[in-house]
């Protein structure tokens, strides 16, 4: 499956809620879409599309919390960035964790690090900070001027 | 009726070299749940990355893990080449990819033995071992290091594998086949090492699916997936070779793919050396003056599965975000599958099976004493030693 | 030279705290005692608990958590224990030195006895840190 | 055309002059495609201005990283990639051109004001002493000694000229 | 009296066992290391480790658990160690004394050391270590019935005579009973047996390193463990021995047979070194089985075939 | 008063015995009008009444052996006793336990009520006299029952299940008392008498073999042997530790092998099947309970379990017929009420303290109660076989009568390693249940709830370690005193085929102590530190505890063994469960609709007499 017709595909079926497309190969493209329909699109991927569930980065910057999942075509080396952006103030979105378990850490790991809230994750405890740094310090987050 | 106790493997364990705890709940013998605890090994590498040039980052990602310190400055490369839009040159490709499977093969051999190791079967451990040391004297050979080896730069290699040097690491790879084929036979037909590993730590294809497992680990159970013949880089589409799978999922199928698949590195190094023989000597690095905003997404098989990079840019001289996901992030998760209901003894072989790894460049002085604060051995002493045998090393191979 | 430091420094059993590391040390620590090193031939043996170790190998950069647990474990060890750092990141932090968890090079926690420098160190520099360490014995 | 930011550096000059402790803020913006790198609008415009543009540039010489390269236009490009943050290009540079602080390790685009947006820009104008940076529509006019960085930036300042 | 004294300290008791075993597990180690191209400590190293433990480290006891178990188990254990090595060594070296080398005796000598393990490790307090003795407990149950099916082979073949002298000259008059099929399999269940009141590979689940730490010696330190180095060291000569004077004959102390008699206990040693660097540690389960089922069924053989006078 | 004297002196062995039954029962029925208020008060008396039966008793030692039919009531030959040496054996321990326990019961009922316990103690104490010494078989019988009645008032009615308990301890009693009654007049119809010491007939024909088989009922129910042990892990359970420590461990053994004894080595001559049958149920009675006992957690059935499975080694030594057999059976029943009622103490000891029944709930006990501990130790060493202790001793004798019995020609002497091998195996399988109570209670981590719990009261460890020191001094001295001083004389003398000194390795292990001492002293045990447990660094956790009753997990999950465990716990070996339909259905009509289990009891005795004398007749 190449760049255009994986995002043909979603455009076609998810109108509503892709804000932007961007094709940068043709084996990388990224999709932002509206944070609400986060599990909606995931679950059309790993589910009809047979797409792998690599890890999802997250990161500050002016715009807000972003957040990128990333999954893969393991048949064409395809690899699609769905892009979320949520607001600066109590970020918040919905876990994917209940789809696949493949995203349990790496959620506990964004809001460990963020501070960003994951609905409805089956156990949102600490991963990593334990010990490490305190409660309610957020590393990766940032002070902008 | 029976209440659930907690058997804590770790945090410093003889299972791991590295600290992990892993709460193992039991119920007589049997683990019926698991929890771990990690950030024993939290460095921040990722929020450091953000701190240091390109090109320190190299350094940086080698040090995420010493056994596939190959593998993380493979994506990380395949990442940035990405957002620089930069193709490499040919012997480039061969020599990372040399250097890649070299790595395979040093890994696959180490966990063997280490396997070995956690059977109690020290002599698998101490074979493995033995023989894994040639394959540390070629890195030296090559790179002058055992490991992290430092090769890898945005466009390129840091050195080349000169053509004088490809008759020697033939010879050395020809014995280590041989003695190879000695080591595979020994833990394949053994029938104890059967007894406790076949159906111990089973994963079935949705488990791997499910966890979004990597590597021999979704290998070994059917899941025919490798970032090399997916997604290829470097060398991978020049030459030939095949992807092993097994299909039991368990301690055993993971074994066999690894023994296997250090044919298949074996039968890649070779045909990427008759590469380099093609190729100029010394075209080894293209010029990358810029690294444009954007983001880059790069993957590299690593010895334990798929190594994956994500690096934000804003144009500076360093990353913005610099999101590393490493195989076993994804493998470890997998022991809640595998070894809830088994014993104490199966369920750390099962975690062992996974080759699970959780995973540093100032060198400092001296050796002192605390005493009196005398130095014992200083910096140039030690390093000395280690640059004696390098260069004995050489010498014993005719180069220099 | 008594009868008592000679046997101690002819049986040095060594337990081994992995820190923050990248596991280079660790394995080269292990590669001592394998056939081409052989560290046994000294009499030094690897152990699985803190309180038959004579030697504390540390390794690794030590982050915060890793800190209370190394000096518990140091706590827990029999005395007379030498504190052996190992590698960049034992000896100073390495290249982790600036990260966000770190907590002090190994010498900032406990008193080190000796230190092997390099990322990772050679198994010859280890063995012969050791050596010299014991050498170094009264 | 939209409008401009003009930076008035020979004010800006006798303003530091006078107050050595002020602190100014600092803008960035991606002049053209080929040019990437993330560079404050001070390091381009020393280039473009202070610069003796040498013939046989010692810097470039002395570049250990091969990261200083010169431009069709004789201005010196810092690729910030290839710099190591050496400062070899700082010492030999007989004119002072190159300053220490170009070489920050570390920069990070958050931090700086972005003049690709109006909102930035006049918040950046806000923050300099005043007088010193204005909004303008008005464009290159070397009579006043007003020259354009890029598409975006006015610089006023003596240009130094080889020929 | 006093030369019971001397039995049970000196000769053949504590100090020549204890001297002969630490030779002896040195011997293990050497070959061990040479098995694995290795070169292998030098020859003192078992004194060096002994004395180091017992003269120059520390001791710990444990915050959690009994003290006073946790020092008074491994002195227990070497009492019956150094025992046992009475009632077998003086039967083979053939001196007449008052210990006279009851089998059953020598049977139930030779739990002393597995279970003063497990109540040490118990009184430590620390899980791991009590996962080590419930592995310990569990190995004594599957091959202590084994174990006496073969001194019951035994006793059946020296004609219902069950002590270590008559034994021994019942083989010395006609033939070792190791020259017969059923000599054979019972030497082979033996030497498993052996195997795993050592513990060592593949029966070494209860110091499993890799598992549960050191297991049931997780907590030692010091004093105490240089007790249980003694002990381990006096099972490694005690066992192998014992064996020789059930089926190999015994010792013949007269010229040239010294020479012999070195050569079947080293033998035996080298054999059990073998097995323990060619096989990876068992599952306690697997153990269990091994020995439940088919040891005993070979052992149960080699009894039937012994009636029948093969 | 002069006759009395006059009677003392003439015939004082028996007037000594009766003079013990007559005021320990006297005793019990007067107690039975102090209101259950005035307890201790009631206790003293008990112990007073119980130390000059003791007394008496123990003045027949030396009396050899001698039968008399008593002139005092002059009853005939229903009422002939025999004094020989087994009965003063027996007599001479039925006094110390009854003294020990008494002892031990002042402080420990304080707390609890018991409805008139020293009563029913007493009465216990006068029938286990009267069983012991009498000769005709239904004045064995009579006192026989009541030992019956007397277990089931010796257990307090707490709840459901106690009662349960109750019903089935005595449903059970009562139905093999009237298989014996049956057996018994099948005796007499074949030998005309009913005295014990007269009959001597042989297991060759059918009935024989059935009077046989229903006295050895009787036995087995007492003694609690395979299949008839059901009811001593519950009882063990339910009762307080006292009842348990009194009939299951002590008294009930005494008796049971006993009679046993006498019914084996007197009144039958058996034939090889029956020897044959004798020894599977000894090894069935070992290795089932044993391994039952493995996977209790509750200490108490654990100790019940016990209770069972040490019944098999002296069915085991009894029946091999040797000489040194039946001194090894009667040696290890001694050794067995010892340790066992010590055990059962101890356990009473721990529940007086914590008032925990699990032993998940204990452990780490050793520093806070160290006699109870040291006590048990001992014990629980026994009753394993550790050399040097009196449970080697006498497991030693066993496994050598097993080895000399094997020279023989018949199939149960063929099997001779099955038997041995199967009894070595059970001693293996009580070390590892006794690992787990020791381990479990008293070593491991302590729960901090714990850590308030003192050591019982003198009154209480007091016993409990004269108990022990016996223990100790019946296993060092075993070769050369015990066995000859007590046994011998019982049996006849032999010679031991295998070697023990017992004395000379006892003093071997005080030398390795003392030098254990001082190493420690001498590397400076004041310098020892103490630091909390290595778990890999971390710090220790409530929840890392491993509890000993998991211990043997593994072996539950061999397929077969878990289906045996599960049918175990349905109660399918139960024979108790079995026949409770068809014996409840029984009981039911015999009493004429149901009123109870206890007048159903008399209604079964009753119906057993009416068919004896319809027998006689
Ligand atoms: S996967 Fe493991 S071995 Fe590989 S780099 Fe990561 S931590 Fe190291
Ligand atoms: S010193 Fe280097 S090799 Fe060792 S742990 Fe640190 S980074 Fe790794
Ligand atoms: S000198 Fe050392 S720290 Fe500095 S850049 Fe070079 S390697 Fe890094
Ligand atoms: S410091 Fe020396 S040994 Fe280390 S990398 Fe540089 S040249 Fe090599
Ligand atoms: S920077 Fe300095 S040296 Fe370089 S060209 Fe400009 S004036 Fe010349
Ligand atoms: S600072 Fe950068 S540009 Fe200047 S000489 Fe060094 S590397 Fe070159
Ligand atoms: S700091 Fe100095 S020596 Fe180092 S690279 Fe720069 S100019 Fe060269
Ligand atoms: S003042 Fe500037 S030019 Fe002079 S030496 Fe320092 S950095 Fe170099």
């Amino acid at each position: 499956m190449e760049a255009d017709l994986i995002l043909k595909k979603l455009k076609e079926k998810f109108a509503a809620v892709i804000i932007e497309t961007e094709k940068r190969s043709e084996k990388r493209c990224t999709a932002t879409i509206d944070p609400k329909a986060i599990v909606k699109v995931a679950e059309y991927l790993y589910k009809d599309e047979g797409l792998r569930f690599i890890i999802a980065s997250g990161l500050h910057t002016r715009r807000g919390f972003e957040i990128h999942y990333h999954f893969s075509f393991d048949t064409s080396g395809l690899i699609l960035n769905i892009h979320v952006i949520l607001n600066n103030e109590n970020p918040s979105i919905e876990s994917l964790s209940n789809l696949f378990n493949a995203s349990n850490w790496i959620e506990r790991e964004i809001h460990e690090i963020l501070g960003i809230n994951f609905i409805n994750h089956p156990n949102l405890e600490k991963l990593i900070s334990e010990g490490n740094w305190a409660e309610g310090v957020y590393p990766y987050r940032k002070e902008f001027k | 009726m029976s209440k659930k106790f907690l058997i804590p493997i770790g945090p410093y364990h003889p299972l791991q070299e590295e600290p992990e705890l892993f709460k193992l709940y039991c119920d007589g013998e049997i683990v019926r749940d698991i929890k771990w605890e990690t950030g024993y090994n939290h460095r921040g590498i990722e929020k450091l990355s953000e701190s240091k040039t390109y090109d320190q980052v190299f350094f940086l990602v080698e040090r995420i893990c010493g056994i596939c310190s190959t593998s993380h400055p493979f994506a990380f490369a395949n990442a940035v080449e990405e957002i620089a839009a930069v193709e490499i040159t040919d012997r480039t490709k061969y020599i990372r990819s040399i250097i890649g499977e070299l790595e395979r093969i040093h890994s696959h051999l180490l966990w063997v033995g280490l396997a070995g190791h956690f059977l109690g079967y020290n002599t698998v451990f101490m074979w493995a071992w033995k023989y894994r040391e040639p394959i540390l004297d070629l890195f030296e050979m090559i790179t002058g290091n055992r490991n992290s080896y430092a090769m890898f730069k945005v466009g390129g290699v840091r050195r080349d594998i000169e053509n004088r040097m490809i008759e020697p690491v033939t010879k050395i790879l020809d014995d280590f086949k041989k003695k190879n084929d000695l080591l595979t036979g020994a833990v394949m037909d053994d029938p104890v090492i059967h007894a406790r590993t076949k159906g111990v730590g089973v994963l079935s294809r949705q488990d791997i699916i499910d966890y979004a497992a990597v590597g021999p680990t979704a290998r070994a159970s059917g899941v025919a997936i490798d970032v090399r013949r997916d997604d290829p880089y470097a060398a991978y589409p020049l030459v030939n070779w095949k992807v092993i799978t097994a299909e039991e999922g368990d301690v055993f199928a993971k074994a066999e793919v690894r023994l296997l698949e250090m044919y298949e590195s074996i039968s890649i190094i070779e045909q990427c050396l008759q590469g380099l023989r093609k190729e100029k000597e010394g075209d080894i690095q293209v010029k990358v003056n810029e690294i444009p905003e954007g983001i880059g997404t790069g993957r590299a098989e690593a010895p334990r599965g798929e190594v994956f990079h994500c690096v934000f840019s804003d144009g500076s001289n360093s990353p913005l975000r610099h999101k590393i996901r490493a195989p076993s992030y994804s493998n470890i998760a997998t022991f809640k599958k595998s070894c809830i209901g088994q014993t104490i003894s199966d369920a750390t072989i099962s975690l062992a099976a996974v080759d699970p790894c959780y995973c540093c460049t100032e060198r400092l002085a001296a050796v002192y004493d605390s005493g009196s604060g005398r130095k014992l051995y200083n910096a140039r002493e030690l390093i000395g030693l280690s640059a004696d045998r390098t260069s004995e090393l050489r010498n014993k191979n005719d180069l220099k | 030279m008594g009868f008592k430091s000679y046997c101690f420094k002819k049986s040095l059993w060594v337990f081994h705290f992995g820190g923050a590391s990248c596991n280079n040390c660790d394995i080269e620590i292990l590669d001592c005692l394998t056939p081409r090193y052989d560290l046994e031939r000294f009499g030094i043996l690897l152990v699985g608990s803190i309180r038959h170790a004579d030697v504390l190998l540390v390794n690794g950069s030590i982050n915060r958590k890793d800190k209370d647990r190394l000096l518990e474990l140091y706590q827990q060890a029999p005395k007379p224990i030498l504190v052996v750092a190992i590698g960049a990141c034992g000896c100073t932090g390495g290249i982790f030195a600036e990260g966000n968890t770190f907590a002090g090079p190994v010498d900032k926690i406990i008193p080190v006895d000796a230190y092997i420098p390099g990322c990772p160190p050679k198994p010859e520099a280890i063995i012969a840190g050791i050596v010299k360490l014991v050498k170094s014995l009264p | 055309m939209s409008k401009s930011i003009l930076i008035d550096l020979m004010k800006l000059r006798t303003i530091m002059a006078e107050d050595p402790s002020l602190e100014l803020p600092e803008a960035l913006y991606y002049p053209t495609p080929n040019q990437n790198g993330l560079k404050t609008i001070r390091e381009l415009a020393v280039f473009r201005f202070t610069c003796r543009k040498c013939e046989d540039a010692p810097c470039i010489a002395a570049c250990p990283a091969d990261a200083l390269e010169k431009d069709s236009e004789g201005i010196i490009n810092r690729h910030t990639n290839l710099c190591v943050s050496c400062k070899s290009c700082v010492t030999i540079c007989p004119f002072g051109t190159m300053m220490t602080d170009f070489f920050s390790h570390h920069r990070n685009k958050d931090l700086f004001y972005d003049l690709d947006s109006t909102e930035e820009m006049e918040k950046f104008a806000a923050a300099c002493p005043p007088g010193t940076v204005t909004i303008t529509d008005s464009r290159e006019s070397p009579g006043e000694n007003i020259f354009r960085l890029n598409n975006k930036v006015l610089v006023k300042d003596l240009l130094y000229k080889t020929d | 009296m006093a030369v019971y004294l001397f039995y049970f300290l000196v000769f053949p008791g504590l100090i020549f066992a204890a001297v002969t075993g630490a030779f002896l597990s040195w011997f293990d180690r050497k070959i061990t290391a040479r098995v694995q191209f290795r070169k292998g400590p030098p020859l003192l190293q078992p004194f060096y480790d002994f004395f180091k433990l017992l003269l120059v480290k520390e001791t710990i006891l444990p915050k959690q658990g009994s003290p006073f178990i946790f020092l008074a188990a491994p002195v227990f254990a070497l009492f019956g160690a150094t025992m046992s090595a009475v009632f077998i060594l003086l039967p083979l070296f053939n001196i007449k004394s008052g210990f006279s080398g009851d089998l059953l005796v020598i049977f139930y000598l030779l739990t002393i050391p597995s279970f003063s393990y497990v109540a040490g490790s118990l009184a430590s307090g620390n899980p791991l270590a009590s996962v080590g003795g419930s592995r310990e407990m569990k190995l004594i149950i599957s091959y202590e019935m084994t174990f006496l099916l073969v001194i019951a082979g035994v006793i059946m073949k020296s004609s219902q005579n069950f002590d270590l002298y008559s034994v021994i000259s019942a083989q010395q008059v006609s033939s070792p009973f190791i020259g017969s099929i059923s000599g054979v399999l019972l030497f082979i269940v033996a030497v498993f047996c052996i195997q795993a009141k050592l513990g060592l590979v593949p029966f070494d689940m209860a110091e499993a390193e890799t598992e549960i730490n050191s297991g049931a010696f997780i907590e030692y330190s010091g004093v105490p463990y240089a007790l249980i180095k003694l002990t381990k060291y006096i099972m490694f000569l005690a066992l192998p021995a014992f064996l020789t004077g059930l089926l190999l004959n015994g010792f013949n102390l007269h010229g040239i047979n010294i020479l012999w008699a070195v050569l079947k206990l080293t033998g035996v040693v080298l054999l059990l070194t073998l097995i323990r660097n060619t096989n990876p540690r068992l599952k306690i389960k697997q153990a269990v089985s091994f020995f439940m089922i088919w040891m005993n069924l070979i052992a149960v053989i080699a009894i039937v075939l012994a009636y029948f006078g093969y | 008063m002069s006759e009395l004297i006059n009677l003392i002196s003439a015939n004082a062995a028996m007037a000594k015995t009766e003079y013990a039954i007559i005021i320990t029962l006297a005793a019990g029925l007067v107690l039975f009008v102090i209101p259950d208020r005035a307890r201790t008060f009631k206790g003293i008396t008990a112990l007073t009444v119980a130390v000059a039966a003791a007394i008496l008793t123990a003045g027949l030692y030396s009396s050899g052996p001698q039968r008399f039919i008593p002139e005092l009531w002059n009853a005939g030959k229903y009422l002939s006793l025999r004094i020989d040496n087994l009965s003063t054996l027996i007599l001479f321990f039925v006094s110390l336990f009854s003294v020990l326990i008494l002892l031990y019961s002042i402080v420990y009922l304080k707390g609890r009520i018991i409805k008139n316990f020293y009563s029913w103690f007493l009465l216990t104490l006068g029938c286990s006299y009267g069983a012991a010494v009498a000769d005709n078989l239904l004045l064995f019988l009579t006192f026989w029952g009541i030992l019956g009645l007397t277990l089931y008032k010796l257990i307090e009615a707490k709840n459901e299940e106690s009662s349960a308990t109750a019903k089935k301890s005595l449903i059970l009693i009562g139905a093999s008392d009237s298989i014996m009654i049956i057996g018994i007049a099948i005796l007499w119809r074949l030998s005309g008498t009913l005295n014990m010491s007269e009959i001597q007939i042989s297991t060759g024909s059918p009935l024989t073999a059935v009077a046989f088989l229903a006295l050895l009922a009787g036995s087995f129910t007492k003694a609690g042997a395979f299949p008839f042990h059901t009811w001593v892990p519950d009882y063990a359970m339910n009762a307080p530790a006292v009842s348990s420590a009194y009939l299951p461990a002590s008294l009930d053994k005494l008796l049971g092998i006993y009679f046993l004894a006498r019914i084996l080595n007197g009144m039958f001559i058996t034939g090889e099947w029956l020897t044959l049958l004798l020894l599977i149920l000894g090894v069935s009675t070992i290795i089932t309970a044993v391994m039952m006992a493995l996977i209790q957690h509750d200490y108490k059935k654990l100790l019940g379990y016990h209770a069972v499975s040490q019944v098999g080694y002296m069915v085991l030594g009894m029946s091999l017929g040797s000489v040194i057999g039946v001194a090894a059976g009667l040696f290890h029943m001694i050794n067995h009420a010892l340790y066992k009622s010590g055990l059962f103490l101890s356990a009473g000891a721990i529940e007086f303290r914590t008032g925990k029944s699990q032993i998940d709930d204990l452990g780490g006990l050793s520093r806070t109660m160290p006699v109870t501990f040291a006590a048990a130790l001992v014990f629980a060493m026994s009753i394993s076989g550790i050399p040097p202790l009196n449970g080697f001793a006498s497991k030693w004798m066993i496994y050598q009568a097993i080895i000399d019995f094997g020279s023989g020609a018949g199939l149960a002497n063929k099997l001779w390693v099955v038997w041995l091998g199967l009894a070595v195996l059970g001693s293996a399988l009580t070390l590892a249940s006794f690992i787990k109570f020791i381990g479990g209670v008293f070593l491991g981590r302590r729960r901090n709830e714990l850590d308030k719990v003192k050591e019982v009261p003198a009154l209480m460890w007091i016993p409990l370690s004269l108990l022990a020191l016996t223990c100790i001094a019946f296993g060092v001295f075993a070769t050369k005193v015990v066995v000859p001083g007590l046994f011998m004389p019982v049996t006849g003398t032999f010679a031991f085929t295998g070697f023990w000194n017992s004395g000379l390795v006892s003093l071997l292990v005080i030398v390795s102590i003392l030098a254990g001492a001082l190493i420690y002293l001498a590397t400076g045990i004041k310098k020892f530190r103490t630091s909390d447990s290595f778990i890999g660094g971390e710090k220790f956790h409530e929840q890392t505890a491993y509890p000993t009753p998991e211990f043997y997990k593994t072996f539950g999950e061999f397929r077969f063994l878990s289906a045996m465990y599960r049918k175990a716990n349905e109660k399918w070996f139960d024979i108790y469960d079995l026949s409770r339909q068809a014996v409840l259905w029984f009981s039911h009509k015999l009493s004429l609709g149901h009123t109870g289990i206890l007048s159903g009891y008399i209604i079964w005795v009753l119906a057993g007499l009416a068919i004896l004398l319809l027998i006689m007749i």
